[in-house]
């Protein structure tokens, strides 16, 4: 392998993991506060959407970032309701944030560019996406401190094992996890907007391709921590990277083969490295 | 027990629920520059004006029932099968691949294929259930990462080995005439993979509510600790329920093959296993429930596809009102408990 | 309410995307503004149906059968068996469809010599290649795809046998994302032109080739060359329009077309946009080669591959 | 303890009144605590005593009625709220963390800890993980973490449930402390003992309403117990001289861990209650799951026979026996499904499964609207009746019971009992784990004392010495 192709792997794996790291993340804050957060999926895709809308209305990209974010944190709002207000099932809400942001955005293209399938293209950051890159990491480093040296870490972790005992504490636990689903639709918005706006200058239907069900792999994969989960997002992203490379160099293996790759990956580590994880206590767990 | 009072408060809400869908969907056509009077007609008159129409609704529903019988029968072991997607596509690769390769009797080959569906569908299940038995693998990460792998090797094999014809698509040879499914509602393709899935649901219930294997597979999602020191196997019901939820997946797969598309193809679900999530959940992990719920979602992927035309809403919109009904519906329990209070 | 459906006396026209739907920037969206000229021009009523699933087909063409329509559009090849059923069972009513054939007496079918377009953006490339490194990306590994990568690669080998042909699969028409970084791997990888046959995943690439100098994309199925002027050297496209709107004008004037149209260079449904904002970097010398090669697959004397197989057998012609 | 200070009301319940969905809980309660004092609330189980306390703590709403309270209120859970994966300072300090800057203070945090823990007499490790900690000090770090904060009013329901007897006079002597220095305390118990020694008032509830309330030093805990059950207490089972047989025999059992197993040698025999004293985390769990088959283990536990038949009562119902969201019914039938009557075929056999939820409701008096309501909606006292209850409706040969009486009211515990020892004249071989002396002395035949993992000393139930025991049980030699 010649030096050119390990630098287009590297930068390939930390693209590619890039819009998965701010998922997982989102989904990691989420979880540790007992909401499984399945409509991650959805929440990348209205990140993603609002930022182009908000692009192309302001020909401003920054500003459709901070868009996509709001889309994603509206989503993760509306789930939060769902699962701590309302009492709904968090698969079932998720489920439906899911339908609702993935269906709404094919909608939106048709109220709002009048036109299916995907949007014009708009302005883009272009090479400043790499300050998108850096904040991941960034974020993925200053979330697994807050988680384990902070107060409010502390108890955002309590509260997604016994949120009982924190109410005995006199924390209101709902009020918490109401704001860390909120937290990790934002996240996960921003993800989406990386996609649209950052690597890309688009909205297009399907575009999240199931990332955001990566991330959530991601999460506990990476065992509920933050740096565990940017730590699985590179992993995935070097796998998919690696079968980028490697189509049509290996002849003897299908390009459908190669493509299943990272999640081949993803199944022998389960059966290996990984072992048992263990969830949050509560997490799923309605309070 | 529960109360005749706490059914009809439960309706109420399920009532309550469906009205607050039914103004989202009004205002998104408006919205869209459409009349909702002909929207809701082309929707209802798409999904129920007719036999032809009906028993298009009752195709979608089938084909939602099956994989939503299987995750509902993983969910109440405590098992999170969102691979549902993936174990109805290599069901119905495997009843494809039979159909266009066995030469058998047609009831025959309608067993074999419909068999070899849910066998498939039950190993790839399987594999998940024995990562969690034996390594003790969390069985999200193992299914959803299943269904990728069932993408590509489904991709992989149609546009490969089981490849029909050199300028086919990504399919499997036609099936012959006489292996079709037997059609249920003359002039519709509504085959009796109903009848299948009808009876798969009775038959889950049956087992859930009444026997051994049920009982045991009930206290491991309930009580695993309890059910361990009663002598049941973890590891051997994660295996055996995922298997199983596979394999209803995998007959639904084998089902649409047989008794719809006559083919596989590998676009041959729309997300099925996936929408079949929300129905499981939106029935509420009960049989009976979610055959009134798939029926529910049929209506709205049928009615849904006719009204794109009519409202000039894309037919991706119908997922929004499915997301809004799911996220509607199961927050009934709330409205009902508050109806409760109130009271 | 506003009038649903065709006033009589009016042509009625249906058409049933495959699952790309409406917005795919190619192939459902060509065919849909072929039906769009007829209702402009021929003052036809149309109605669209799209689909979520090869399951969704059947009813789909059902459905517009049951309303009467004069002419149902089936656009794409994995709509065959279902078209030839219903075809069966309608023997008065008219059908077509785009990219296979559907052996019924009141069926149109419409097939592309896909592999005669690709053939020329292959020659072109090969002649614009400064690396003599060039790229296909493809959608997904299908056999109409296969169509478009072998008809390529011989098109390029035709110009120069020693141009190496890299070849790549999204795995999907649907992620932009993968498209992009598909391309830059490709880029990176030596080639500077890629002829980008992934649907939407496609716009992609082209956005690959936007930050690169001296890299070319080349478009697929619309005429994508406005989408980056100057960068995409051409599109290689297929009139699905052309070809619905022919169609559509037959039923107007009462005489149905039947059979089996394979529509390819000759007829101008196949081939290169017109080098709108690339004319002066190609140059004369170059265009003039291309057409000398167009000419000699119209004429026969070229038979480009639309296999793997046949490619693997394929020899360039000494014009 | 009636001194000069002023006893002020710290809580006053006026009128309250809860119903759960067929049932009322509480109906119409008034009780004042007052500052300084010791207040004790016995009750059958079922009473309301539990659910009176969430609502004085706003846990719960009453239906009717006010609560009134000077200053904060704690409550010490009798099924504890503990975070069991994280540190013991973590989860008494929680959202009172102190800190650096945006950081806790990790080593002010363990310093403030182990001060606490010391003023109150609860030596504790500051860092052990809650979920690794035996019950006693999961109920050290939940009284730790009220006494953080210091409450006006301190509601205990049965604290002393999971102690040991010398871990029970501690928390007294804590309890008292803070009494002295003004707190008012509420505390729930089964134990009369408990309520006669510590306690200046008594309040008795029944049926959701309350019965008595008087000074302990006009009361007895005869005169107690009597209105507690509106009657008298039914008596234990006579013992009755029975055929000795072998039935189980361990021998040189080990386990792992730091409450295992080292070296244990036991014979229990036909006819004979084995009772097993000792402080909790000693190796009781290491034997109960060993002979139970839910740990590996050296050495060998062995039957007489490959076929005798054994009744489990598990150390933590909820979670080891019972199938919350379950019936009555359901339980009896599930955790027996090896037993033949309980299945035709590969179907569950419910009828006789009704059968048998009958007579173990009958027999162990439990209180449930009916078979088919979740037991998750029985208290605790009668979801340990119906354990108890399912583990001896087969007449097994061998009974393995784990405090078989824990949370259960005086009245039922007689009854619980009775029904030990009327199988064991029946003929049942019965090992009796207890952490309660005074159930093993009352029932055992024979007392090994189980100390670090080893027998250290062996008795005859009727001439064992209470004071000897003890000593042993501390690791006297
Ligand atoms: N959440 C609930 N749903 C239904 N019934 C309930 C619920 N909580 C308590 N009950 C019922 O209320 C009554 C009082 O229960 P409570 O727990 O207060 O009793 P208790 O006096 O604490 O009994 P114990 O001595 O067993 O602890 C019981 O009949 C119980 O079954
Ligand atoms: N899942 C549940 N559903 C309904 N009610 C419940 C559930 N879990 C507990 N409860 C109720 O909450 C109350 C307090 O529970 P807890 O387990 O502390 O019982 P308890 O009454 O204190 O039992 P005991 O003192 O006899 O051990 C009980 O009365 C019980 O009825
Ligand atoms: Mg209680
Ligand atoms: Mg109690």
């Amino acid at each position: 392998m010649t030096l050119a192709l390990l630098v287009t792997l590297l930068t390939l794996t930390v693209l590619k993991a890039t819009p998965i790291i701010f998922a997982a993340l989102g989904g990691t804050i989420s979880e540790r506060s007992g909401v499984v957060n399945i409509g991650l999926e959805g929440m990348m895709a209205a990140g993603a959407f609002g930022a182009v809308y908000a692009t192309s209305a302001t020909g401003n990209p920054v500003v459709g970032v901070i868009a996509g974010i709001l889309a994603g944190a509206f989503f993760g709002f509306v789930l939060g309701v769902a699962a701590t207000r309302l009492k709904v099932d968090q698969i079932v809400a998720g489920t439906g944030i899911n339908l609702l942001c993935i269906g709404g955005a094919a909608y939106a293209l048709v109220v709002l560019f009048h036109q299916q399938g995907s949007s014009p293209q708009v302005a883009s950051l272009g090479t400043a996406d790499v300050w998108l890159i850096v904040l991941a990491f960034a974020l993925a480093i200053a979330l697994h401190a807050f988680l384990w040296l902070t107060p409010w870490g502390l108890r955002l972790r309590a509260i997604g094992e016994n949120p009982r005992a924190v109410l005995a504490a006199g924390i209101d636990p709902l009020r918490v996890r109401m704001l860390a689903v909120t937290i990790s639709g934002a996240l996960a918005g921003l993800g989406g907007a990386f996609l649209s706006v950052g690597e890309l200058n688009i909205y297009s239907d399907g575009m999240t391709a199931g990332r955001g069900f990566i991330a959530l792999a991601a999460v506990i994969f990476g065992r509920w921590t933050p740096l565990g989960a940017t730590l699985a997002a590179l992993c995935f992203g070097f796998f998919e990277a690696l079968q980028f490379i490697l189509q049509g160099r290996v002849a003897w293996l299908p390009s459908d083969a190669m493509q299943a790759l990272p999640y081949v990956a993803a199944v022998i580590a389960l059966a290996g490295a990984t072992g048992r994880v263990r969830a949050p206590e509560s997490d799923g767990v309605p309070f | 027990m529960k109360s005749l009072m706490d059914r009809a408060r439960g309706a109420r809400g399920a009532l309550g629920a469906l009205a607050i869908a039914l103004v989202l969907i009004t205002a998104a056509m408006l919205v869209a520059g459409a009349s909702p009077i002909d929207g809701f007609a082309a929707l209802f008159a798409g999904a129920l004006g007719g036999t032809h129409q009906l028993g298009e609704t009752l195709v979608q529903a089938t084909a939602l029932l099956f994989p939503a019988l299987g995750i509902a029968l993983a969910f109440r072991a405590g098992l999170f099968n969102i691979g549902a997607e993936g174990q109805l596509l290599v069901g119905g690769l495997a009843a494809g691949a039979l159909g266009a390769n066995v030469h058998l009797a047609p009831a025959l080959a309608a067993v074999i294929m419909l068999g070899g569906g849910a066998l498939a569908g039950g190993v790839w299940g399987g594999i998940a259930g024995w990562l969690k038995a034996r390594f003790g693998a969390n069985e999200i990460i193992a299914t959803l990462m299943l269904n990728f792998i069932a993408a590509s090797l489904t991709g992989y094999l149609v546009a490969g080995p089981l490849k029909s014809s050199p300028a086919g698509g990504p399919e499997t040879a036609p099936l012959a005439h006489a292996y079709w499914l037997p059609v249920l509602l003359p002039y519709t393709r509504l085959s009796i993979a109903l009848l299948i899935a009808l009876a798969i649901a009775a038959l889950l219930h049956v087992v859930l509510t009444r026997t051994v294997f049920g009982y045991e597979l009930r206290a491991i999602g309930e009580a695993p600790e309890a059910a361990r020191r009663a002598g049941i196997s973890l590891q051997r019901m994660a295996l055996l329920a995922l298997a199983s939820s596979g394999a209803i997946a995998g007959l639904g797969g084998a089902s649409i093959v047989a008794g719809e598309l006559h083919r596989f193809n590998t676009q041959l679900s729309p997300g099925y296993g996936y929408t079949a999530i929300a129905v499981a959940l939106v029935g509420d992990l009960d049989a009976r429930w979610i055959c009134v719920a798939a029926f529910a979602f049929g209506i709205l992927e049928t009615g849904g596809l006719a009204m794109q035309a009519v409202a000039n809403i894309p037919k991706d919109a119908i997922h929004v009102i499915e997301g809004v009904i799911v996220v509607l519906l199961a927050a009934r329990r709330y409205v009902a408990a508050r109806a409760a209070i109130a009271s | 309410g506003h009038h649903v459906g065709p006033r009589p006396g009016q042509l009625s026209l249906g058409m049933v995307t495959d699952v790309g739907g409406l917005g795919d920037r190619s192939f459902n969206d060509s065919a849909y503004r072929g039906l769009l000229r007829a209702r402009d021009q021929l003052g036809a009523y149309v109605e669209v149906l799209q689909s979520r699933s090869a399951a969704d087909y059947q009813p789909n063409i059902e459905a517009l059968t049951n309303q009467r329509v004069d002419m149902t559009f089936a656009i794409g090849f994995l709509m065959s068996t279902d078209l030839d059923q219903i075809a069966r069972n309608h023997p008065d009513r008219h059908y077509a469809i785009i990219d296979a054939v559907v052996d019924d007496p009141n069926v149109v079918s419409v097939t592309f010599r896909e592999q005669d377009g690709s053939f020329l953006a292959g020659a072109l490339a090969a002649m614009m290649s400064t690396t003599k490194h060039i790229a296909f990306l493809g959608g997904e590994d299908v056999p109409l795809l296969r169509k478009f990568e072998a008809g390529y690669t011989a098109g390029a080998h035709e110009v120069d046998p020693s141009v190496t042909v890299d070849v790549k699969y999204v795995g999907s028409f649907d992620d932009v994302a993968a498209g992009q970084e598909l391309g830059n791997v490709l880029y990176n990888g030596g080639a500077d032109i890629i002829f980008a046959a992934a649907g939407t995943a496609g716009l992609g690439a082209i956005n690959a080739a936007k930050s690169r100098s001296g890299a070319y994309v080349i478009g697929v199925d619309s005429d994508q060359d406005a989408l980056a002027p100057g960068k995409i050297l051409t599109s290689m496209v297929k009139h699905v329009d052309v070809a619905v709107f022919d169609v559509a004008r037959g039923m107007q004037q009462h005489r149905p077309i039947a059979g089996h149209l394979t529509l390819g260079l000759s007829d101008d449904a196949i081939g290169l946009t017109n080098f709108t904002f690339t004319r002066t970097a190609i140059g004369a010398a170059r265009l003039r080669r291309l057409s000398a090669i167009r000419r000699a697959i119209i004429a026969g004397k070229i038979v480009p591959p639309d296999t793997r197989e046949a490619l693997a057998a394929w020899k360039p012609v000494a014009l | 303890m009636e001194t000069g200070r002023a006893m002020s009301v710290a809580l006053a319940l006026r009128g309250i009144r809860k119903t759960f969905p067929g049932v009322v809980a509480v109906d119409g309660v008034d009780l004042d605590v007052r500052r300084g004092e010791i207040h004790a609330l016995v009750g059958e189980n079922g009473a309301g005593k539990s659910t009176l306390a969430r609502i004085a703590f706003g846990e719960l709403h009453a239906d009717a009625g006010s609560v009134e309270a000077h200053g904060t209120v704690g409550l010490v859970h009798q099924h504890f709220e503990l975070v069991g994966r994280l540190r013991v300072w973590q989860n008494v300090l929680l959202g009172r963390e102190p800190r650096t800057g945006w950081r806790i203070d990790t080593r002010a945090a363990r310093a403030r800890v182990t001060h606490l823990a010391q003023r109150n007499g609860l030596s504790i490790d500051p860092d052990a993980l809650v979920e690794d900690l035996p019950v006693g000090m999961r109920q050290r770090v939940e009284l730790l973490r009220e006494l953080e904060r210091d409450p006006a009013v301190l509601l205990l329901d049965e604290p002393t449930a999971a102690l040991a007897p010398g871990e029970i006079d501690a928390f007294f002597a804590t309890i008292e402390q803070l009494a002295h220095n003004g707190t008012a305390v509420l505390v729930v118990t089964h134990k009369l003992n408990e309520v006669m020694e510590h306690a200046q008032r008594v309040t008795v509830m029944r049926h959701g309403k309350i019965v008595e309330q008087t000074q302990i030093a006009r009361t007895s805990a005869r005169e107690i117990a009597q209105a507690m059950v509106g009657g008298e207490l039914p008596a234990i089972a006579q013992r009755a001289a029975t055929v000795l047989a072998p039935c189980l025999s361990i021998r040189d059992l080990r386990t792992a861990g730091a409450a295992g197993l080292r070296g244990v040698d036991l014979d229990v025999r036909r006819g004979e209650i084995v009772g097993i004293a000792g402080v909790e985390g000693n190796g009781q769990s290491a034997l109960a799951d060993a002979i139970a088959g839910m740990i590996t283990h050296a050495g060998t536990v062995a039957f007489a026979s490959p076929h005798t038949t054994v009744g489990i009562v598990p150390q933590d119902r909820a979670r080891e026996a019972l199938v919350l969201g379950w019936s009555l019914v359901e339980n009896v039938a599930f955790s027996r499904f090896q037993n033949a009557r309980m299945h035709a075929g590969p179907f569950v056999n419910f009828a006789n499964a009704r059968t048998d939820a009958q007579t173990i409701a009958q027999r162990f008096d439990v209180r449930a609207a009916t078979l088919d309501v979740p037991v998750a909606t029985l208290s605790g006292g009668n979801q340990q009746k119906i354990v108890v209850g399912r583990a001896l409706v087969d007449h097994p040969e061998f009974l393995l019971a784990y405090n078989p009486t824990r949370g259960i009211d005086v009245g039922a515990a007689a009854l619980v009992q009775s029904r030990l020892v009327q199988a064991r004249n029946d003929g049942a071989a019965i090992l009796l784990i207890s952490f309660e002396l005074d159930e093993i002395l009352a029932l055992a035949d024979r007392v090994l004392v189980l100390f670090n993992g080893s027998i250290a000393g062996a008795f005859d139930g009727a001439s064992a010495d209470r004071g000897e025991l003890g000593r042993l049980m501390a690791g006297g030699a």
